[in-house]
């Protein structure tokens, strides 16, 4: 076997991994959202398909396929069909740098955090591309407010990644995780990286258009808003994208903000594929987080929810970059 | 202040003094004043000349240098000889009897005497330079006011000969620019400086390529106030459009910068330039004076024909200029001379006729010297001069500048010469015409019987003008000297 | 870092406070108490201005990013003067048009970015700085031209303003990467020493030429200025056309002059191409517009391609006749628009016939505007004049005869319609000429300050000689 | 640094861009394709000194440094532009080229 | 794997959404009627052109957030070596955090901020 074969062959088998991953994960997801909701709502939730309802959603995978695909004929065919292309394959290259352990990691990129940030904004353009070409009032609305919304929260996202590159001075995620074996970010930076983590949290949330900023598919007003005319298949790849790019913020969260694939106090730090599991976990306590969000807040308006970015949520994060600066400055920064 | 400098600061400070009258008594009263003391002072200077040159036989007297833009060499370089000793004279008096001329000038008055009394500047400040740079400013400052005063005040096709006067002189202005450029660039040819001094250029040997080069530049650049031949075309309809004054000055002072820009300068700095293309723009000028002779015979128009007289008269200045000895030399400044008064009171005289009987077509008149005796007179006298008549001014001139002519034993010198000759038989033609028609033989309208004898402002400035006209025809000789004495210079360096 | 460095950049730090100060009182003050801004804002410009004249050290900064010496200085503040000038003459239209729809104190905060951005332009030491500052430079004024909302030609002219200087600054960055690939930096003084004439550095010194000529609107990349002129407000017209030109001159000469001297055998052809073409085409142009801004406009582009006649030398004779050049017609043209806009303002109108019989109800405006027009046709004793005079001398010293010779043509040519002008103004009369009318204190003061100039700028030899003197440095 | 690719490959595509960039801003007749021409030109010569940088001069960061700036510039640009545009839309309701010109010579 | 993961996950999309739709196309049942092919909105049949002219809110925002994300692409490389150069790049930041906060500022008090 020549090196060019066995490199193709290395590459097709990690795209495979990946999408296996990226498959499980979304179903697995689904689920679980479904689980917490009837938790929350003090019912069962799912429990019927395979043992405690974990293949619901592998069926409805199943129903979606063989759905038929319709889709309207005033809609510009081309865009119509690009949409779902864009938003699974930026959410599939996000998963690409993320470190789910020491070595586990597909692309060790030195500009981890800003690939992130820049592939993720161009999710956005898939769901602006599917509400407009839809032809449709109720999908353009969804979508218009969609893009108006992420661009928005993007802002925060990145700058309180930012807010945390300072205490690490590296943009590589590897690095990142390595700088915080002595101390998680969230505890180094204290207070303002605490304060970093709720804004990050919040505007992720908004990012990937959940509830309570989910105007986007507002279903007592726009029907189901950007995907509206989308049926079958097409529409089954937004919604796992959805998923998706929850579980990307999430696992960003948990790498900046958490460590990692580090164990707390390095405990388990001789055994590294543990790492998988402390990753994992911490990304999934924050996923339960913004479900938990989505079943206790009331759903915003859109003038709140610009208002709550832009007039708190931004000049606070720029008043937080400074007073880190300043906590890097002085080397106020608690390890242990 | 210097003698000669003050002849820049007198008319600015009129000027000064002007803005802030009001109303047409005040504004006239201080330019009478003000071109008064101009002219004492031109008569002061004709005195302290004498005086001066008796004691200095520099070429320029009375001269002062003031560094200026020093990264050009560009100096206030002011200085006198013969020539332009007599031509401030000219200017003096022209303008005083333009101003009297303008008595009456009732619409906007204040504006008409400061363009008036800035073109005086203009003219006083190209007499006095002696570097190249101040001259060509001056000269500009003495071409734009025209387009005001005829645009504004004249009368007829005003705005089109106004426009076409303008642009024709800064075009040439704007080709002299290039050949001034030209010059200051050879300057150095000896090993100096740079400079635009027309003294220390006077000394340079000028590379022959490049006077062959810029020496049609220069020359064309005067020349065409000077009303050369296929470029006088701004001329006729200029005068005929000015008002009267402006006429006057026009014709009498302002076309003589042409003439002497082309002595001065693109002779005097160009010699070998001046050999090479004489020949040129001899048949040039000829033509012109052909040319302005015959034209003046065609037209009715009186402004008209004392314009083509002018452009006849001025061609044999530059006809004598071209050639290229003492006393064709001579003869043209007397021409200038000659010609700035006689025009002048021309046009003064047309101005009183044509206010009287507004209209200047000479068929229409008739008669004149009956009801209006005192201008008709002066108009006859005038009109000898401009012919040719012995005892007064045109005469000296004109023998001057054929004696000078046929001193050349060259078939070609004598040809050309004999047919300018020609053109005083066509002058008496003309002027016996006008003279016949207009004033004699009975009057044609009865409106005519009760015309205005002059009034004494307009006696005053006849009287200024006929004055020299008689006085050089009686008594040249001072005059002549004077010139002749201030033409050694050049004949050592052209000839 | 030693910090009194910083004292280098006093006249963009203060124009940044200054800047940053009106904005923060943008923000405050109360809106009826508004207006109070302008008052403000000349105040304090007036003490930049006059606090720009202090002595300054030559020097550089930032590793030869941003340097300084006394041309640079003077320029600085020929172009605060210039802005000075603006803003007593725009004055009274901000309070009249502009104020009362809150929105007047942008006029400050963009004006006086881009000034800050021409700063960065002329003192950049580097072609990241030189580009920054161009951009800083043209996006304000974009954002002015449109900024009659209401009107739709000022927001075509600031869609063509934009447009044209985004492709031209891509062409200039197109041009720089190449001259950056040829010599490995881009600082102009290694770029100066590393650079030699092969074909892709006159590729690159062509395109990047094309750039800077779209500012100063050379006539093959002319053709946005009279829209934009016309479209603009007149003070943005007059900005464009005086401070925005001048600025981007004086770096095209800086770096003709220094970066790109081993290749002045070649743009000494395309300059002498530019300058015939652009002096004819922006005359004959000139000859039939009768809306006074086109006329401007064209009348600005004919002066552009004299301009040329300095830069074709690349001597420090050059150097000297642009800079004074270019001072004097920032005076001549902001008389000129000066004018345009009292007239403007008053009456709204901007026709050439609507000039006719102005000397007689107006006689003063006349003036200013013969003197201005004057002054940018050449006439002595006006400084215009003066300086086309030496500008053609720089080019004669050269032995560009023939150039000159087409100049001079061009000279006449344009006389003729600044005669037009004067024509309408004073030769004729007119039944329902413009009335009567008395400038604001403001306005009146900005038109004296350009008067004294043109007046005093030509005549006056020392300043010459002491430009002369600091032009060494190139 | 790309493997095999190399500069001139690089460049020849750049400069193709470039053209089609001028190409567009010249023939294209609606504002938004006119300024997404400028948006080529300007890209064009931010990937110009990208890979200027990288091929030629590795050692120094001047020709990366510049990219970010251009691209930082080019956004403002966009950003004015497509306001003064809407502000033109909101008038007359188009983005034509044609619709703009009320201005001739 | 170094930088040609980017393209092997772009694939991977492609592959994956192009397969699944392929795969849909397959087993998905056809039965198409014009009634389905019109856009939905909620039963009622639409009326007038969908796109229209957007309110200009939406601009408004999309021009800010040009602005301000530019201006984060500039905090990134200050942010990766702060530690390094420490007190003058705080400065540096102040002034440059200041002056793009009185932007927003200003944004907010011109009532770009509000939506209507």
């Amino acid at each position: 076997m020549s090196e060019g074969t066995a490199n193709i062959l290395a590459m097709v088998i990690v795209a495979l991994i990946y999408l296996g991953i990226f498959s499980v994960a979304g179903l697995f997801l689904v689920l679980l959202e479904r689980r917490v909701a009837a938790w929350f709502q003090l019912r069962i939730g799912p429990n019927r398909v395979g043992p405690l309802g974990l293949l619901q959603t592998m069926a409805d995978a199943l129903k979606l396929v063989s759905k038929e695909l319709t889709g309207t004929v005033k809609a510009d065919k081309f865009l119509y069909n690009l949409a779902p292309y864009f938003v699974i394959v930026t959410a599939l290259m996000a998963l690409a740098v993320l470190p789910f352990t020491q070595g586990f990691q597909a692309f060790d990129v030195n500009i981890g955090i800003f690939f992130l940030i820049a592939v993720s904004s161009i999710g956005v353009i898939g769901i602006l591309l599917g509400g407009w070409s839809s032809n449709n009032k109720f999908a353009l609305i969804g979508a218009m407010r969609s893009g108006v919304q992420t661009i928005s929260y993007e802002l925060s996202v990145g700058l309180s990644l930012l807010t945390m590159i300072l205490l690490t001075g590296t943009l590589q995620l590897s690095e990142i995780i390595e700088v915080q074996k002595g101390g998680w970010l969230i505890v180094q930076g204290h207070i303002p990286a605490i304060i970093a983590f709720m804004i990050f949290m919040i505007s992720g949330t908004a990012e990937t258009n959940r509830a309570p900023f989910d105007m986007v598919e507002a279903e007592s007003e726009l029907g189901a808003g950007f995907h509206t005319e989308y049926s079958g298949m097409k529409f089954a790849y937004f919604f796992l994208a959805e998923f998706i790019n929850m579980f990307i913020i999430a696992a960003i969260g948990a790498t900046v903000f958490f460590g990692g694939w580090l164990s707390p106090f390095g405990i388990t730090e001789s055994i590294p594929w543990l790492g998988v599991f402390w990753f994992l976990g911490k990304t999934f306590v924050l996923i339960f987080l913004m479900m938990w969000f989505r079943w206790t807040f009331p759903r915003l308006r859109v003038d709140q929810l610009l208002t709550l970015e832009w007039k708190y949520l931004l000049p606070i994060n720029l008043v937080n970059i400074v007073v880190m600066a300043i906590v890097v400055w002085l080397n106020l920064i608690i390890s242990w | 202040m210097d003698i000669l400098s003050l002849f820049v600061v007198v008319p600015v400070i009129t000027i000064l003094i002007l803005v802030f009258t009001k109303g047409l008594k005040q504004a006239r009263h201080v330019s009478m004043v003000g071109s008064l003391v101009q002219l004492g002072m031109a008569i002061n200077l004709v005195f302290s000349y004498f005086k001066e040159r008796a004691v200095n036989d520099a070429i320029m007297v009375f001269t002062k240098d003031i560094v200026w833009f020093k990264q050009f060499n560009i100096h206030y370089n002011i200085g006198v000889d013969g020539v332009s000793v007599s031509l401030i004279l000219l200017t003096a008096i022209v303008v005083l009897a333009g101003v009297f001329i303008s008595w009456k000038m009732s619409d906007l008055p204040k504006e008409f005497f400061v363009s008036l009394i800035v073109l005086a500047t203009g003219v006083y400040g190209f007499f006095i330079s002696i570097d190249l740079f101040t001259m060509f400013v001056f000269y500009e400052i003495a071409v734009i006011p025209m387009y005001l005063l005829i645009g504004i005040w004249g009368s007829g096709p005003k705005e089109y000969s106004a426009m076409k006067l303008t642009l024709m002189l800064m075009g040439a202005s704007a080709i002299l620019l290039v050949g001034i450029l030209g010059i200051y660039f050879n300057s150095n040819a000896d090993g100096g400086a740079l400079t635009f001094n027309i003294l220390e250029i006077a000394k340079v040997n000028i590379p022959f390529e490049a006077q062959k080069l810029f020496f049609p530049l220069t020359f064309i650049g005067f020349a065409v106030i000077g009303a050369l031949f296929p470029f006088h075309t701004w001329s006729p309809d200029g005068h005929a459009s000015a008002p009267t004054a402006v006429s006057m000055l026009h014709a009498g002072v302002l076309m003589k910068l042409g003439g002497y820009g082309v002595f001065r300068v693109a002779m005097y700095l160009l010699p070998e330039g001046t050999l090479h293309w004489s020949w040129f723009f001899i048949i040039l000028s000829v033509i012109g004076v052909i040319y302005g002779a015959f034209a003046a015979v065609k037209q009715t128009d009186l402004k008209y024909i004392n314009a083509y007289s002018s452009v006849s008269h001025l061609g044999l200045v530059l006809f004598a200029l071209l050639m290229l000895n003492k006393t064709a030399w001579n003869g043209a400044i007397l021409q200038s001379l000659s010609h700035g008064f006689m025009t002048a009171l021309f046009f003064a005289l047309i101005g009183m006729i044509y206010g009287r009987t507004h209209t200047r077509d000479v068929t229409k008149l008739g008669g004149l010297l009956k009801v209006i005796p005192f201008i008709s007179v002066v108009y006859v006298i005038a009109g000898l001069a401009s012919l040719g008549l012995p005892g007064l001014s045109g005469f000296v001139a004109e023998m001057n500048i054929f004696v000078g002519a046929f001193q050349h034993d060259d078939m070609f010198y004598r040809i050309v010469t004999i047919i300018s000759v020609s053109a005083i038989v066509v002058t008496a033609v003309y002027i016996l015409r006008v003279v016949g028609i207009m004033l004699m033989g009975p009057v044609k309208n009865d409106t005519y019987l009760d015309l205005q004898k002059a009034s004494w402002y307009e006696k005053a400035g006849i009287l200024l003008l006929l004055i020299p006209i008689v006085g050089m025809g009686v008594a040249p000789l001072w005059l002549s000297d004077m010139i002749l004495a201030s033409l050694e210079p050049f004949i050592q360096r052209v000839l | 870092m030693n910090f009194s460095n910083f004292l280098l950049m006093r006249h963009e730090i203060i124009l940044l406070a200054i800047t940053m100060f009106l904005l923060i009182g943008e923000i405050f003050i109360h809106e009826k108490k508004k207006s109070s801004l302008i008052h403000l804002a000349i105040f304090l410009f007036g003490i930049h201005t006059a606090v720009g004249f202090l002595e300054l050290e030559e020097s550089s900064l930032f590793g030869g990013m941003f340097r300084s010496n006394n041309m640079i200085h003077l320029f600085k503040n020929v172009l605060n003067v210039g802005v000075l000038i603006l803003l007593l003459q725009s004055a009274d239209w901000l309070e009249k048009k502009i104020f009362n729809q809150n929105r007047g104190s942008e006029f400050f905060i963009l004006l006086f970015a881009s000034l800050l951005g021409m700063y960065f332009m002329i003192s950049a030491g580097d072609f990241l700085m030189f580009y920054i500052g161009l951009e800083l430079s043209t996006l304000p004024v974009a954002a002015l031209a449109a900024y009659e909302t209401v009107k739709r030609i000022s927001s075509e002219a600031g869609i063509k303003l934009i447009m044209s200087a985004a492709l031209a600054s891509g062409v200039s960055l197109f041009g720089i990467s190449m001259l950056y690939a040829t010599s490995g930096s881009i600082y102009f003084d290694a770029i100066a020493e590393a650079i030699t004439a092969s074909n892709l550095t006159i590729l690159g010194m062509l395109l990047f030429f094309a750039g800077l000529g779209f500012k100063i609107s050379l006539v093959p990349f002319h053709f946005w200025t009279a829209d934009v002129y016309e479209g603009a407000p007149i003070s943005i017209a007059s900005y464009l056309s005086v401070i925005s030109k001048g600025a981007a001159v004086f770096i095209l000469m800086i770096l003709l002059f220094t970066v790109l001297k081993p290749l002045m055998h070649v743009w000494e052809n395309v300059v002498y191409v530019l300058a015939i073409a652009t002096m004819f085409i922006g005359n004959l142009f000139a000859l039939r517009q009768q809306n006074m801004k086109r006329f401007l406009a064209f009348s600005s582009i004919a002066q552009a391609g004299f301009i040329l006649l300095g830069l074709i030398t690349g001597t420090q004779l050059g150097v000297a006749t642009i800079v004074h050049f270019v001072m004097i017609y920032v005076f001549s043209n902001l008389a000129a628009f000066g004018v345009v806009q009292a007239i403007s303002l008053q009456t709204g109108k901007e026709h050439m016939d609507d000039y006719t019989g102005l000397y007689r109800t107006n006689p003063n405006l006349s003036l200013v505007m013969m003197l201005a027009l004057f002054s940018l046709a050449g006439i002595p004793p006006v400084a215009g004049f003066f300086g086309k005079f030496f500008l053609f001398t720089a080019a004669a010293s050269k032995g560009y005869y023939l150039l000159v010779f087409l100049a001079v043509v061009n000279v006449t040519i344009s006389l003729y319609y600044y005669l037009l002008v004067v024509r309408a103004m004073f030769l004729r009369k007119s039944d329902n000429a413009i009335p009567y009318f008395k400038n604001k204190l403001y306005m009146r003061l900005g038109l004296i300050i350009t008067v004294v100039g043109i007046l005093v700028i030509g005549l006056y030899s020392p300043l010459y000689d002491y430009i002369y003197e600091l032009s060494g440095v190139f | 640094m790309i493997f095999g690719v190399s500069i001139y490959e690089l460049l020849t595509v750049t400069s193709i861009i470039f053209f089609i960039g001028v190409y567009g801003f010249i023939t294209r007749k609606n504002l938004i394709s006119i300024l997404i021409s400028i948006e080529l030109v300007l890209n064009a010569s931010v990937v110009n000194f990208v890979v200027i940088n990288k091929y030629l001069y590795p050692d120094m960061l001047q020709g990366v440094v510049f990219s970010i700036f251009i691209i930082a510039v080019a956004a403002a640009e966009t950003a004015l532009a497509v306001s003064i545009i809407i502000n033109l839309y909101r008038q007359i309701s188009s983005v034509e080229v044609k619709d703009i010109e009320v201005m001739k010579h | 794997m170094g930088s040609e993961a980017i393209i092997v996950f772009l694939i991977a999309g492609i592959v994956l959404v192009a397969g699944a739709n392929f795969l849909s196309n397959l087993i998905s049942p056809k039965s198409d009627n014009p009634q389905k092919r019109e856009p939905y909105e909620s039963g009622m049949v639409t009326k007038g052109p969908t796109w229209v002219q957007f309110k200009v809110g939406y601009y408004l925002f999309a021009i800010l957030f040009l602005i301000f994300d530019v201006e984060v692409a500039f905090l990134v490389p200050w942010a990766v070596v702060f530690k390094d150069i420490g007190f003058v790049a705080l400065i540096e930041i102040v002034i440059f955090l200041f002056i793009l906060g009185l932007g927003l500022l200003y944004a907010w008090k011109k009532g770009a901020l509000k939506w209507e």
